[in-house]
């Protein structure tokens, strides 16, 4: 892409961690969609080591602003320090979309800014998971929920939405303890859970790495059969659990679409149509029927 | 150092002062959590930390004889991932048996080893540096490999801890075999004699016409050996291969050595050290969770208790020796 | 020459101490007066550097209770708390074992505790100038004050050590050991600044195992033995034999020192050897059961010599031949020497030939290990017993061998590294300082172990900074100068006058400020 | 170092030899990167760098103190993010005014250091181990003082990064001012001497009868000060203090400071390599972002670089001292 178009928009997707499947997964379907329409703009993508990479995504703005892109889709790393750095980049002249993970509404007013969403609705997509596996339980059952990174707003949301879900359902949540999105630390706690809490009905994790490791856990610990494991992202990886049953469901956010609705928000922007308002993506459960 | 200074040992014999005040630490741990938490004291707590606990001690070990020589090995962590997936990877695409896709790993983390050890004696650089440099590059390899994906594994690699002999798990077996004889080399064998030794003095040793490079490079081909003996076991405990697995592992590892009181200047460590090390952060971490302690609280904790285990290792060395020298 | 009239400076008494396993002094008495040079002398492990050490504040003595050990200085009573205390009140200490600092300069060195400055920051033009002023005073004047220490070779380092203990205006002046790698020359200017120190009215506390130089040099001298005082007179009462009778307690049977040795064939011969302008073409011959002596001044790269023949060093140029073969050895790394039987004794035990934290045992078997090992699993007892008989045959004085080696006196610690020289066994065996730091007694020991050795038939090569030694025990001695190999004299053609002659001629032909040169 | 030396240098004068790897290897990455990316050799690109490195610049230096005594400070990231968070709060919940705040902030950092260089000192006990358990202890602080969320300051803090002097930003200029004053320190004064010396032999600075227990606590003081003064600067930059802050940040600064050529065996350094080292580090993370390179590729060629330039930095020794001794 050395030469480019004058008339061609260029358009820089900035993502969180390359390394976390759920953005690979949308890197690649920005690519694919880039590929079929490459008469139409071009692509830049970015991403940070790992999510607490807050600084370095600022980083990434500036370097997309110095750039003199014409459009950012940013998934930020965080929904309050990402904001005034996307508001000098719309003051550059530079339309912003923000996707994934919401920009927060205090912050955003402060600026003066307005930036248009397009995502899922995490709470919500817990919320679904949460119900479904209410519907499994009894009232007064112990659940527990691991959580992503303190902070981390999307891994807040679905914890609330699982909160909300056993509340209704009346569930006991017994510990609600945060294993980092990672797969050996969530085996580590769910590990110390299962053995704490002997009738532990089910785990809810806030993302799919953990799940895995709580499915590990828990098959350590001779309870397979027990204990029901909640997931969230719908990885690769999960398929065959949920098949197997080891998994009981997981929340399908189109991580492969959630790029390309950025994107083409984007270049509506571009083109000036419409006005900015939020976009809301489906969010999907998946259990072992919807897999068939 | 232990067997260099037996003699030295007042009352109290050798093994037991030596051991005392990782065994206090870790009886302290044992009984705050028995009583805070409901279910901490009881037989199927013990069995999941020693379930859980297989992977970090192998690589403890392995790193102990690295800071022995006075190195450091930070690339722990992304290794055991690097073979891990590779591990995976053979397993699942290639279809490969579990005995070779075990071969790939181990191999995997030999290449790695030799490498480390390559550029730190063939340029005389500071381990440090360079298995930061390699940290990068197995973790860059890991994602490469795995497509930055989890490759779920399960049946074919779950064999491994599958297997129990006694009651106890296979890894678990492995472990502490592998610490016995990493002692035993340490203490009673020529190699383990001359690490020491290199550790002391390197420049002495190389003047009694001991070549120190060979054996260094022993050194970290077997750290990177055993670290993928440990990958093998992480990944079979998961199910499945994360090309994010071992995130850290390596500061973790170094505490766990270190709070055993193997120095990081070098010629002073005991690998069964390393190993209570390994149980003291193990049973904080599964009693932390246990008691559903929040975030922060966690934190502070084991901050605070990894700097008591210290002071605590310092105090028993003023009792075993009665003050005097030690340059830090 | 001794005014009993000046009065005491400090005075000492009962005092004792001890170490797990090793009572060092027990109820010692030592008095030192104004303007004198006290000799403190004893066999190795005596307890001379602790005395001396408990003197400056870095120990301090143990106090029994009840008991009125201590020590008093003008009359008040004097407890250091730390060596910082010790020089508050005048008192000063150079010590055995060096202790510089390699990455600071020479002058840096010198003055390390009080840096000219101003608002913090060093004053390197006034420090460098007094550094050189005291510099040549003792003889370093070829040396610049901003070269690092980590470049200077130990005697240099040692001077360094004595130019940073005489640049201190102080009362009382402790000198342990200071001209155990001197050479003739650089003690002659050191004796002349002690002089006039005395006649400043410093009383200064002098540790030597040279006895002549304690005759020449000191006023009154005090004799200890396994931590107590077995005398303390004038030296003009006493005669060499005296002072060695009373150390050693007993006579040392002054037989000849020569070895019954045959010199044989060839063992080693050194062909053009060259390392940077250190060492220069240097070409020599050692033959079985001959012992060959390098002697020269500081720096005139013996040192260097002997480590490149060792293959520490790498040589730019020349070849090593062994027993008389045609083709020449390949020496590229120590141990590629020692597998063709050469051993080289270091200059610098602390930082190149001991493991200071680990056990004397481990020490001396080092070497050796295959010896005490089988399929690579160390026979700890059979270590001990080897250690052990090598304990006993040098005499080192430690509680066990499984003592550690960082505890021992600085004689000690020299005869751990003999020891483990000797249990290597080699053919060609090179002894850079050998007596360092050793006493007479074991010093006599030490020359009839190198008779033996060489009656044995081994090639043995010795430098040594005391020409008297190496008259007494080599068979032809080699002078170096400048690096280069200047002249070789057999037993029936050398004198003193000839070999410091020969010492010196390389110096005076190059030219004056170049690296090495005497000048000043 | 290049002032020790400085007469041994045969040819170049002193100060070129010294960063001439460095600066080779930053001019071989921008020459790379020009090459390869559209818009990498431009104002706006070096604008950007220096808007980004000052707070971890100012981090390398302290961090560059802390190596030469022969210590080490893992816990800078996380200090930094207490610091940041205790400024964050103090502004937002308590409506300090800016001062106030940034003072408690100082006062954050300077406490840290503090402890840490207390219990390294008063126990001797390895830096390593301490700073580590700091770092869990900091971490669970800053996670405490925000309870967990980013606390979003804006405009009180931004006049920190809106302040520009002749067209450089006011923190770009702190860094390069502390920077050049950490290298006259070093090299000029009393105290940096009496560092070096005790990362050299501390012993026989002991011995020479200066105490090194308040210099070595004044190094870790420093260290957390300047992390602190760190925590102002990306606090402001971010304009919101994030209890993740820093994370990793410790390995990061230490890489830099390693490539720059400071010993980690302590006695050896140079604040201005370290800068150098920020650089190359910074340049490549640009670099690399500009060409958009895949993170498994930036893994690795992050790797490759860090030893590349490690390894490069000792050709450099060799070319100035011709080879010899050189215990690392
Ligand atoms: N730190 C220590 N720990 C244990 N023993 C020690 C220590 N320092 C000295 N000793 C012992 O105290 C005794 C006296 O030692 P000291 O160094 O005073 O001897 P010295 O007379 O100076 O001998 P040399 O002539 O060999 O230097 C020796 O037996 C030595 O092993
Ligand atoms: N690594 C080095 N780099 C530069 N110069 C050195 C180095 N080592 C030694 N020298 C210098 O080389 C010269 C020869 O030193 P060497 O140690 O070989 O002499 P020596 O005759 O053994 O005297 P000494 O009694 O000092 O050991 C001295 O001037 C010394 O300062
Ligand atoms: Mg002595
Ligand atoms: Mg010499």
């Amino acid at each position: 892409c050395k030469q480019r178009e004058a008339d061609k928009p260029k358009i820089a997707l900035i993502m969180k961690s390359l390394a976390n499947e759920f953005f690979k997964t949308m890197e690649e379907g920005a690519r694919s969609h880039h590929k079929e329409h490459a008469g139409e703009y071009d692509l830049t993508v970015v991403g940070i080591k790992d999510e607490e990479d807050v600084a370095r995504q600022v980083d990434l703005v500036e370097l997309m602003i110095a750039q003199e892109v014409d459009a950012i889709v940013i998934a930020p790393a965080d929904s309050k320090a990402l904001v005034p750095v996307c508001k000098r980049a719309m003051d550059a002249g530079i339309t912003v979309v923000n996707i994934d993970n919401k920009f927060d509404a205090g912050v955003l007013a402060d600026k003066g800014a307005k930036i248009p969403f397009v995502g899922p609705d995490n709470r919500k997509g817990a919320r679904l998971a949460g119900e479904y596996l209410a519907s499994r339980l009894r009232p007064r059952d112990k659940v527990a929920i691991i959580e992503g990174v303190p902070n981390a707003f999307n891994g807040i949301q679905r914890t609330l939405g699982f909160e909300d879900a056993m509340r209704t359902g009346g569930m006991n949540i017994v510990s609600s303890q945060t294993a980092y999105w990672e797969t050996s630390k969530a085996n580590q706690v769910v590990s110390a859970l299962v053995t704490e809490y002997a009738d532990l009905k089910a785990v809810l994790c806030a993302n799919d790495s953990m799940a895995l490791g709580a499915v590990a856990a828990i098959k350590a610990a001779g309870k397979s059969d027990e204990i029901l494991v909640v997931g969230f992202d719908n990885i690769l990886a999960v398929q065959r659990l949920l098949e197997e049953g080891k998994i009981l469901c997981t929340i399908d956010q189109h991580a492969d679409k959630l790029a390309i609705y950025g994107i083409e928000y984007a270049l509506e922007m571009l083109k000036g149509e419409g006005t900015p308002a939020d976009r809301e993506t489906p969010v999907d459960l998946i259990t072992a029927e919807t897999l068939k | 150092m232990r067997m260099i200074i037996e003699k030295r040992t007042a009352g109290l014999p050798a093994f037991v002062t030596d051991y005392l005040g990782m065994a206090l630490a870790l009886a302290g741990l044992i009984v705050y959590f028995g009583i805070k938490a409901d279910n901490f004291f009881t037989l199927t707590t013990f069995r999941m930390i020693a379930n859980q606990i297989p992977d970090i001690t192998i690589i403890a070990v392995g790193m102990t004889f690295v800071l022995i020589i006075a190195g450091i090995d930070l690339s722990v962590g992304s290794v055991m991932a690097l073979a891990g997936a590779v591990l995976g990877v053979c397993l699942v695409r290639f279809n490969l048996p579990l005995p070779a896709a075990i071969a790939a790993c181990l191999a995997v983390g030999i290449v790695c080893g030799l490498a480390n050890g390559f550029v730190v004696i063939r340029w005389r650089l500071p381990a440090f540096i360079v298995t930061l440099g390699m940290l990068e590059i197995a973790r860059g390899g890991a994602y490469l490999v795995t497509d930055s994906r989890t490759v779920y594994i399960g049946g074919p690699v779950e064999v491994i801890t599958d297997t129990s002999i006694l009651g106890l798990s296979l890894p678990f077996i492995i472990a502490v075999v592998i610490v016995v004889m990493g002692q035993v080399v340490l203490s009673r064998t020529v190699f383990g004699r001359y690490l020491i030794a290199i550790g002391t003095n390197e420049e002495a040793v190389r003047l009694s016409g001991i070549d120190p490079a060979p054996l260094k490079l022993g050194v970290f081909v077997l750290c990177g050996f055993l670290t993928s003996v440990a990958a093998v076991i992480h990944t079979a405990r998961m199910s499945s291969a994360n090309p994010n697995a071992g995130y850290g592992l390596e500061l973790q590892a170094i505490a766990a050595v270190v709070i055993g009181g193997t120095s990081l200047m070098g010629g002073r460590g005991s690998v069964v050290s390393s190993f209570f090390g390994v149980l003291i952060i193990a049973v904080l971490g599964t009693g932390l969770a246990q008691i559903g302690a929040q975030e922060p609280t966690k934190r502070l904790i084991t901050g605070c208790v990894i700097v008591a285990a210290v002071i605590l290792d310092h105090y028993r060395h003023r009792i075993r020796k009665g003050g005097g020298m030690g340059k830090n | 020459m001794t005014p009993a009239k000046n009065k005491t400076l400090l005075r000492a008494s009962g005092i004792n101490k001890s170490f797990p396993g090793v009572q060092a002094l027990s109820g010692v008495d030592f008095d030192l007066r104004e303007g004198e040079v006290h000799a403190l002398v004893g066999e190795n492990g005596a307890g001379k550097s602790t005395l001396a050490r408990i003197i400056a504040g870095v120990e301090t003595a143990d106090s029994p209770k009840g008991q009125a050990g201590g020590m008093s200085l003008d009359g008040q009573a004097y407890r250091p708390g730390g060596r910082a205390d010790a020089e508050a009140d005048g008192v000063r200490v150079v010590m055995q074992e060096l202790h510089l600092v390699a990455n600071l300069t020479v002058a840096e060195n010198i003055f390390i505790e009080r840096m000219p400055s101003r608002f913090g920051f060093v004053d390197y033009e006034k420090l460098n100038r007094a550094a050189r002023e005291i510099m040549t005073k003792v003889g370093l004047g070829a040396v610049e004050p901003s070269v690092a220490v980590r470049y200077l070779g130990v005697g240099q380092q040692q001077m360094v050590e004595i130019a940073a203990g005489l640049s201190r205006r102080c009362r009382i002046l402790v000198l342990d050991e200071p001209t155990a790698s001197l050479t003739d020359n650089e003690i002659e200017l050191l004796f002349a600044q002690i002089r006039k120190l005395k006649d400043e009215g410093v009383g200064i506390i002098y540790i030597s195992h040279r006895i002549e130089e304690v005759i020449d040099i000191a006023d009154r001298v005090t004799v200890l033995r396994d931590g107590k005082v077995i005398a303390t007179r004038s030296t003009s009462e006493l005669s060499l034999n005296d002072i060695i009778r009373m150390m050693v307690g007993r006579d040392l049977e002054h037989e000849q020192l020569r070895h019954a040795g045959e010199a044989g064939k060839v063992a080693l011969s050194v062909v053009g050897l060259t390392l940077g302008d250190r060492v220069k073409d240097v070409t020599f011959e050692v033959r079985r059961g001959e012992i060959f002596g390098f002697a020269g001044l500081m720096g005139s790269g013996r040192t260097e010599m002997a480590r490149a023949v060792f293959g520490a060093d790498r040589a730019d140029s020349g070849e090593i031949y062994l027993h008389g073969r045609k083709e020449p050895v390949k020496i590229r790394k120590p141990r590629d020497a020692v597998r063709n039987g050469i051993a080289l004794l270091t200059e610098d035990r602390k930082e190149q030939g001991l493991l200071l934290r680990l056990a004397v045992r481990a020490n001396i078997s080092l070497v050796r290990l295959c010896d005490v090992s089988r399929f690579g699993w160390i026979n700890i007892s059979r270590e001990r017993s080897v250690a052990g008989r090598y304990v006993d045959a040098l005499s080192v004085r430690c509680s066990s061998t499984e003592q550690t080696v960082g505890e021992l006196s600085g004689g000690n610690q020299q005869k751990v590294v003999i020891a483990k020289w000797l249990y290597r066994d080699s053919a060609v065996l090179i002894f850079d300082e050998p007596t360092r730091g050793i006493d007479v007694g074991a010093k006599f020991e030490i020359y009839h172990m190198l008779g033996e050795l060489a009656e044995k038939g081994k090639a043995v090569i010795v430098i040594s900074s005391d020409l008297k030694e190496l008259m007494a025990v080599c068979d032809r001695i080699g002078v170096m100068s400048a690096g280069r190999l200047v002249a070789t004299f057999g037993r029936d053609e050398w004198s003193e006058e000839k070999i410091m002659a020969a010492a010196f001629s390389e110096y005076v032909t190059t030219r004056p400020g170049s690296k090495g040169s005497l000048c000043e």
